[in-house]
């Protein structure tokens, strides 16, 4: 294993609050690990589960699926199927044998830009501390 | 019992000119049991049923929408009956379940009975059928409690032991999809496996396709399998797909509270929410 | 064959002060179907969209990928720049290589860059898949719907029905009017609230153009802008009003009197009644829960359990033209419009939340709408102020700020702006009313931000000889037939006792008790105190996030008249533009179904939040899900949930977003 | 899991001294109620008054003492003094802080676990979830009595955890409970003044006569408290308020436990009313009560 360790993480944000957070964090001007790289989709509802298995299946580290607080869905129910979606997919591949942790289901609102910029670090650690995935 | 079986099916395809009643008849190795499809009630006396009846008949009523049609259906198989009405996929009305309590079916190896239950039949809770219209046999009294202990064994194992022992399972995939044509929940008209443009999964057998692959077709099962082992049964290299598909089959009954196939009308988890519920497990 | 062309924004130095662009320029060019690729100091200034528009040109681009800032900020420029170089404005994709990496990597140039050029790969990847997107028109019904009969609601009502719309005018309550007509005097004017707000409201029953409904309230709320579906629940009047003729004689002779909302309990009315003289309309409404013929039919339904009610219905008897309508069921009404205007206003903070000021024990301590009530000639004192308690007239006078408002104790941290002036008034009006008065006012803050709002306060100062005193009072109790205010002197830094006749607590506002539950059928945010949420606090005041939907008035924020009204005016003139249109085009981001994959199982219906989708069979006689593009708001559930992969979001299908993920990788 | 009716007991100073009466009478109708009060191992004073205004970390490293034998005992500690009772409150709040939490570990040289399994409750919280367990000899009937919590009990609010902080009920619901009208009145959760007797009896003189004032003008026949030191401020102050503001008070204070073994019917003797300033005798000859 190589002395740096650059986890990567595929971010799928939905466009009205976590989306929106990230550029809020951007236009604070809070750095944050560079190695989230964000896939902007309507809604974290749009999330299909492969989507999420695809992006490990090609080798992502984590992938952080992130959208508006239960209650505050831009569609009003959106997040309420994620949150049933990924709360059945992340038991079930750490079954598989990928641990949980590579998964992460955050809500971010459009006005939570600290926030976002400390679930990217606080995952990249996560994910660093954790090592490469044993393949 | 099978003479009653037969009367009902006579009764009811004398009923039905046009109908068809689906059941078992024995096979030509004069022991196991095989699909059958009778149109004409003087040839009811074929039908059987036993121990060895091991077959999920009602995936047949897909190929037969629209058509009156009679199935012979073991409670675990009557569960799929509920799943596809669930799902829009049976109209109720055109269908004639004969429901026949089970007494667990038994495991045939190269013409040779074993004479231990399959395994799904010693985990199996519900003795009587879901749903029928004619029941044949004493209901029996479900067995209390889900006995997981073979999914918390692979629980219990190290993470990288889990990771090397399914790599291994599904490594050994030849990508046949026996699993998927035999599945009763397996019938969209192009399965993502089978779509080129996207490409979900790779189509050669290799084993990130075959991971991928596994994982894909066990999740559009979950909350959905009605644990008729079917999948497992077919699959000639002798992956523990039901492994895969009970996880879920837990997980989905502590998340959400749900045991598909028990009844045609229930919400499935995936089609509805709860605004409170938290799902810790999603920590 | 995709010809695409990228073009990476230096944004002043916004951009390349972080990250080496003629590094990103180059790998650009090695991106598959990437014919051309350069940079820019502004893209988004007019000849940086012209390098766009000439390199489109030059290069027969037929996809434009842009790396610049957020598309959340410049995506509509840009697809107006490429539409303008003839191009479908959806062949477009925005790499965000400003706010997602430039402003947050700027201490990893390194790093910046290798990220900058992955988002550009991605966003490459994906306009490769992007298909022409053709927004879709639909007409606008000319008919708008306004939900509260307050000053905000009567305003915007009669502006839209003067720009010569149809309106509906909704009112829960059985007059409009709402809390204005509570008031005596105006600040800082002093003139009188009726004299003021009367013949508007008259104009409104008048106008031809405006159809009241009151004693009403929304069902449910389906459709889009410019076609909403509304169902109108009106509550059962058991009166018959087109019948009556508001002549008056059955809430003359109702015997069965309670307390009087209008009045804020200071006062009674009938069980039949209007809630003041001047209300609109002046025909009256049963209170089911008081009136006793009611109350003897409830009686009898209960199968005749207890005392037995009397069989009064003397209304009915004396009531000229037969319009008492025992029978009169609650109904629902469905009407269509084209946009809606929220102005549900306020109501005042209940002060039995302050047990330290007698949680309502006290008859001497009331709240400050109270005192209006006492203050007005046609309140339930005929405008003599007196003690609640035993009738005196007060001469001491305390009034404490505050309450409710800007109070962390309680759960209400904001301040509700009216109340500093409206205690003003009340000092002032107390004097005018009788000069041996002394008043008293604990503050905070005075805030008296607005037109000739300092003047007015100078004038409670001087002229009315309010003592003003800062801080906030402790406690309040009695003590004979005084009531005691303790509190600290802020100034002085030192405990006081102040004994008063009446006590004035100057509640604060809170938005309409179900302000919530209205906010979710219309599908628009509140905040933690029920507050509407504006689409922008500066920029869209009266807009909300779903289009047709307006707010206005006190329902957004504490407002007080003049911004109420202008609100109302504004969420108009919102509704007037909407509707000098026939049609509206239509975001073409909406799901697709393909009727050869889909397998009818119908998952998409029950997870759509819009309605948007339905199912038919098909000539196979197979059935098959069908989106109604009108409805639907391309959040892409239905996707998210469809095994067969029959269901798509255009602009994020399947394909593109796979390809994003694989490009990673690649 | 905690027990509820076994609880560790910390009398504080005032029950060895001024009110000795409070201390019997507490241990005696918990006896009656079946609460078994187990009194901590040499505890020392709670550092109420003092400590903690000249020494923060004196004033919780004093009273966290008490909270590890409680907790070496696993049992909630129950403080009768409202102010012994607020600086338990206090410093188990203060002691969420790690920071705080490793100082006074070191200092007790022990480990203060994160989150202990108990609590600190008040005397009134015990007796009210034991209430219905008096057994009524004798009701207090028509024995008006304003019930006086003080500013402390409830206060602050989130550390305190205690009831509404301007309104409290417990003591008037037991009240009820005994038989006896609970006044409502005003000044329940009012300052009586507390320890400023030592240093501005003025400033007491005039806050525990407005009590007693206020509690009169309710109608009150006699005060119910729950605090030794505002017990002494209302009932042995009385003479001195009456002298300060030419008054005539004449209002017995009894202690919540006293009343409660009155209805109970526990021998008088035992309730030590002889230990009051302000008899209570007369009053409660009048009504009947003894």
């Amino acid at each position: 294993m190589e002395l740096t360790y650059e986890p990567r993480i595929v971010g799928f944000l939905c466009n009205w609050c976590s989306y929106a957070g990230a550029d809020l964090a951007g236009t604070s001007r809070t750095n944050y690990p560079a190695n989230i790289r964000i896939i902007r989709v309507p809604c974290s509802g749009r999330v299909d589960p492969l989507f999420i298995v695809k992006a490990f299946q090609l080798g992502a580290d984590g992938v952080l699926v992130a959208g508006c607080h239960p209650g505050d869905c831009h569609y009003s129910d959106g997040n309420y199927h994620t949150r049933r979606r990924v709360g059945l997919l992340r038991p079930f591949l750490d079954y598989l044998g990928l641990d949980k942790a590579r998964l992460r289901l955050e809500w971010v609102s459009a006005s939570e830009g600290k926030r976002f910029s400390e679930v990217v670090l606080s995952f990249t650690d996560t994910l660093i501390k954790m090592g490469p995935r044993s393949s | 019992m099978i003479e009653i079986i037969r009367n009902k099916a006579k009764e009811w395809l004398e009923k039905n000119e046009d109908g068809c009643v689906i059941g078992y008849e024995r096979a030509s190795d004069g022991m196991t049991a095989r699909p059958v499809f009778i149109y004409e009630p003087h040839m009811m006396g074929k039908l059987i049923f036993d121990e060895t009846c091991v077959h999920n008949l009602s995936k047949y009523l897909l190929n037969r929408r629209g058509t009156r049609t009679a199935v012979v259906v073991k409670p675990c198989d009557s569960r799929g009956i509920n799943l596809l009405i669930n799902e829009h996929q049976l109209d109720r009305d055109s269908i004639y379940i004969i429901g026949v309590v089970c007494p667990g079916m038994k495991e045939s190896h190269f013409g040779r009975i074993e004479d231990h239950p399959l395994s799904k039949c010693r985990r199996c809770l519900h003795h009587t059928p879901a749903v029928y219209d004619v029941l044949v046999g004493e209901p029996q009294p479900e067995t209390a409690s889900h006995d997981y202990s073979d999914v918390a064994r692979i629980e219990g194992m190290s993470l990288q032991e889990r990771n090397a022992f399914w790599k291994e399972q599904f490594g050994r995939c030849i990508r046949c999809y026996g699993c998927r044509q035999i599945c009763i929940g397996c019938y969209c008209q192009e399965c993502f496996v089978d779509e080129l443009d996207p490409l979900w999964v790779g189509i050669r057998s290799c084993p990130e396709d075959n991971w991928i692959w596994n994982i894909g077709r066990a999740f559009h099962l979950s909350a959905r399998c009605i644990s008729c082992g079917e999948c497992e049964r077919v699959c000639p290299v002798g992956i523990p797909l039901m492994l895969a598909n009970r996880k879920l089959e837990k997980e989905s009954a502590d998340l959400f509270d749900f045991e598909p196939g028990m009844d045609a009308a229930t919400a499935p988890p995936f089609a509805t929410f709860i605004k409170e519920e938290t799902l810790e497990k999603v920590e | 064959m995709a010809r695409v062309g990228v073009f990476i924004c230096h944004c002043g130095t916004n951009i390349s002060g972080a990250m080496d662009i003629t590094r990103v320029v180059e790998a650009a060019r090695k991106m598959p179907m990437v014919v051309t690729a350069s940079d820019n100091k502004y893209t988004c200034s007019e000849p940086g969209q012209a390098s766009v528009r000439q390199a489109i040109a030059d290069n027969k681009l037929n996809r434009v990928v842009i790396a610049a800032c957020s598309p959340r900020m410049h995506e509509p420029t840009f697809r107006k720049a490429v539409a303008a170089a003839g191009l479908n404005p959806y062949l477009l994709e925005i790499a965000n290589i400003r706010e997602q990496c430039s402003w947050v990597h700027a201490h990893d140039r390194k790093k910046a860059t290798d990220k900058a050029i992955e988002l550009v790969k991605i966003a490459v990847a994906k306009v490769i898949r992007h298909e022409p997107l053709y927004p879709r028109e639909v007409p606008v019904t000319k008919r708008a719907l306004v939900i509260g009969g307050g000053i905000t609601g009567i305003q915007a009502a009669l502006d839209i029905a003067n720009a010569g719309h149809e309106v509906v005018l909704l009112e829960q309550e059985p007059t409009i009017g709402g809390r204005m007509a509570q008031l005596d005097k105006t600040f800082p004017t002093l003139d009188c609230s009726a004299c003021i707000l009367t013949p508007k409201m008259v104009d409104v029953a008048n106008h031809p153009n405006i159809r009241l409904i009151t004693y009403a309230e929304i069902k449910e709320v389906r459709g889009f802008v410019g076609n909403f579906k509304v169902e109108i629940m009106q509550k059962a009047r058991k009166v018959d009003h087109t019948k009556c003729t508001g002549c008056g004689t059955c809430w003359q002779k109702c015997p069965e009197k309670s307390p009087s909302e209008f009045d804020l309990g200071l006062g009674n009315r009938p069980s039949i009644y209007i809630p003041f003289a001047q209300a609109v309309p002046a025909k009256p409404v049963i209170d089911t829960d008081h009136c006793r013929y009611i109350k003897y039919l409830q009686w009898v339904a209960d199968g005749e359990q207890g005392k037995k009610p009397p069989e009064c219905r003397i209304c009915e008897k004396i009531c000229p033209t037969g319009s008492i309508a025992w029978d009169q069921e609650p109904q629902t009404i469905t009407e269509e419009f084209g946009a809606v205007v929220v102005a549900t206003g306020f109501q005042v903070y209940d002060h039995r939340h302050y047990e330290e000021y007698g949680g309502g024990a006290y008859p001497d301590v009331i709240s400050g709408m109270q005192l209006e009530r006492l203050m007005n000639a046609s309140g339930p004192t005929g405008g003599e102020i007196i003690r609640p308690s035993d009738g005196a007239h007060p001469k001491t006078v305390a009034f404490v700020c505050c309450v409710g408002s800007r109070d962390q104790a309680k759960g209400r941290t904001y301040c509700s702006k009216v109340c500093c002036m409206y205690t003003a008034k009340h000092a002032i009006m107390l004097k005018e009313h009788d000069p041996h008065v002394q008043c008293y006012i604990f503050y905070i803050d005075v805030r008296a931000g607005g037109k000739d709002f300092e003047e007015f306060y100078l004038r409670a100062l001087d002229d009315a000889g309010a003592i003003y005193i800062k801080g906030r009072p402790s406690k309040i109790y009695q003590d004979g037939k005084k009531m005691i205010v303790l509190v600290e002197h802020a100034l002085m830094g030192r405990p006081i006792e102040v004994a008063a006749d009446l006590v004035v607590l100057a509640t604060g506002m809170e938005p309409r008790t179900g302000a919530d539950r209205l906010a979710q059928k219309l599908n628009i945010s509140y905040n933690t105190y029920h507050f509407l949420v504006e689409a922008h606090p500066k920029l869209r005041p009266v807009e909300t996030q779903t289009d047709g939907i307006f707010v206005a008035g006190a329902c957004v924020g504490p407002r007080d008249i003049p911004e109420s009204v202008a609100q109302g005016s504004a969420a108009a003139a919102k509704v007037v533009g909407l509707f000098s249109r026939d049609a509206l085009v239509t975001d073409p981001v909406t799901s697709v179904v393909n009727r050869d994959r889909c397998i009818g199982c119908l998952l998409c219906i029950a997870v759509c939040p819009y309605k948007a989708i339905d199912c038919e069979t098909t000539r196979d006689k197979r059935v098959v899900a069908v989106v109604n593009e009108s409805l639907c708001k391309g959040c892409g559930l239905c996707v998210g949930a469809c095994r067969p992969k029959a269901v798509d979001l255009r602009g994020f299908t399947s394909q593109q977003i796979l390809e994003e993920v694989n490009s990673l990788w690649s | 899991m905690i027990e509820t009716d076994r609880y560790a007991y910390y009398p504080g100073c005032c029950a060895k001294a001024s009110a000795k009466e409070y201390d019997a009478t507490t241990r005696l109708v918990c006896q009656a109620l079946g609460i078994e009060l187990v009194e901590l191992e040499n505890w020392v004073c709670c550092g109420a008054s003092s400590a903690h205004s000249v020494d923060k970390l004196l004033g919780i490293t004093l009273p966290a003492q008490e909270l590890q034998s409680a907790a070496r005992l696993n049992l909630d500690l129950v403080a009768s003094c409202s102010l012994c009772f607020s600086r338990l409150k206090i410093a188990a709040h203060e002691l969420k802080n790690e920071n705080i939490r490793n100082q006074v570990s070191e200092i007790l040289n022990e480990k203060i676990p994160a989150n202990p399994r108990n609590g600190v409750k008040h005397l009134l919280q015990v007796l009210e979830s034991h209430m219905d367990k008096i057994p009524l000899k004798k009701p207090l009937k028509d024995l008006k009595v304003a019930c006086y919590y003080g500013c402390l009990l409830g206060r602050p609010k989130e550390i305190a955890e205690f009831e509404d902080e301007e309104n409290p009920q417990v003591m008037d619901k037991i009240i009820s409970r005994l038989g006896g009208e609970p006044v409502e009145w005003g000044f329940k959760a009012e300052c009586c003044g507390g320890s400023h007797i030592f240093t501005r009896q003025d400033i007491v003189l005039k806050l525990s006569h407005r009590l007693l004032y206020q509690a009169k003008q309710a109608g009150a026949d006699c005060l119910a408290v729950v605090c030794p030191v505002c017990h002494s401020n209302l009932d042995a102050m009385q003479k001195s308020i009456d002298a300060e503001y030419k008054d005539k008070v004449d209002l017995p204070a009894l202690y919540i436990t006293q009343l409660i073994g009155l209805a109970a019917g526990l021998p008088v003797k035992k309730l030590m009313f002889d230990k009051l300033f302000v008899d209570p005798i007369p009053l409660l000859r009048r009504k009947g009560l003894v």
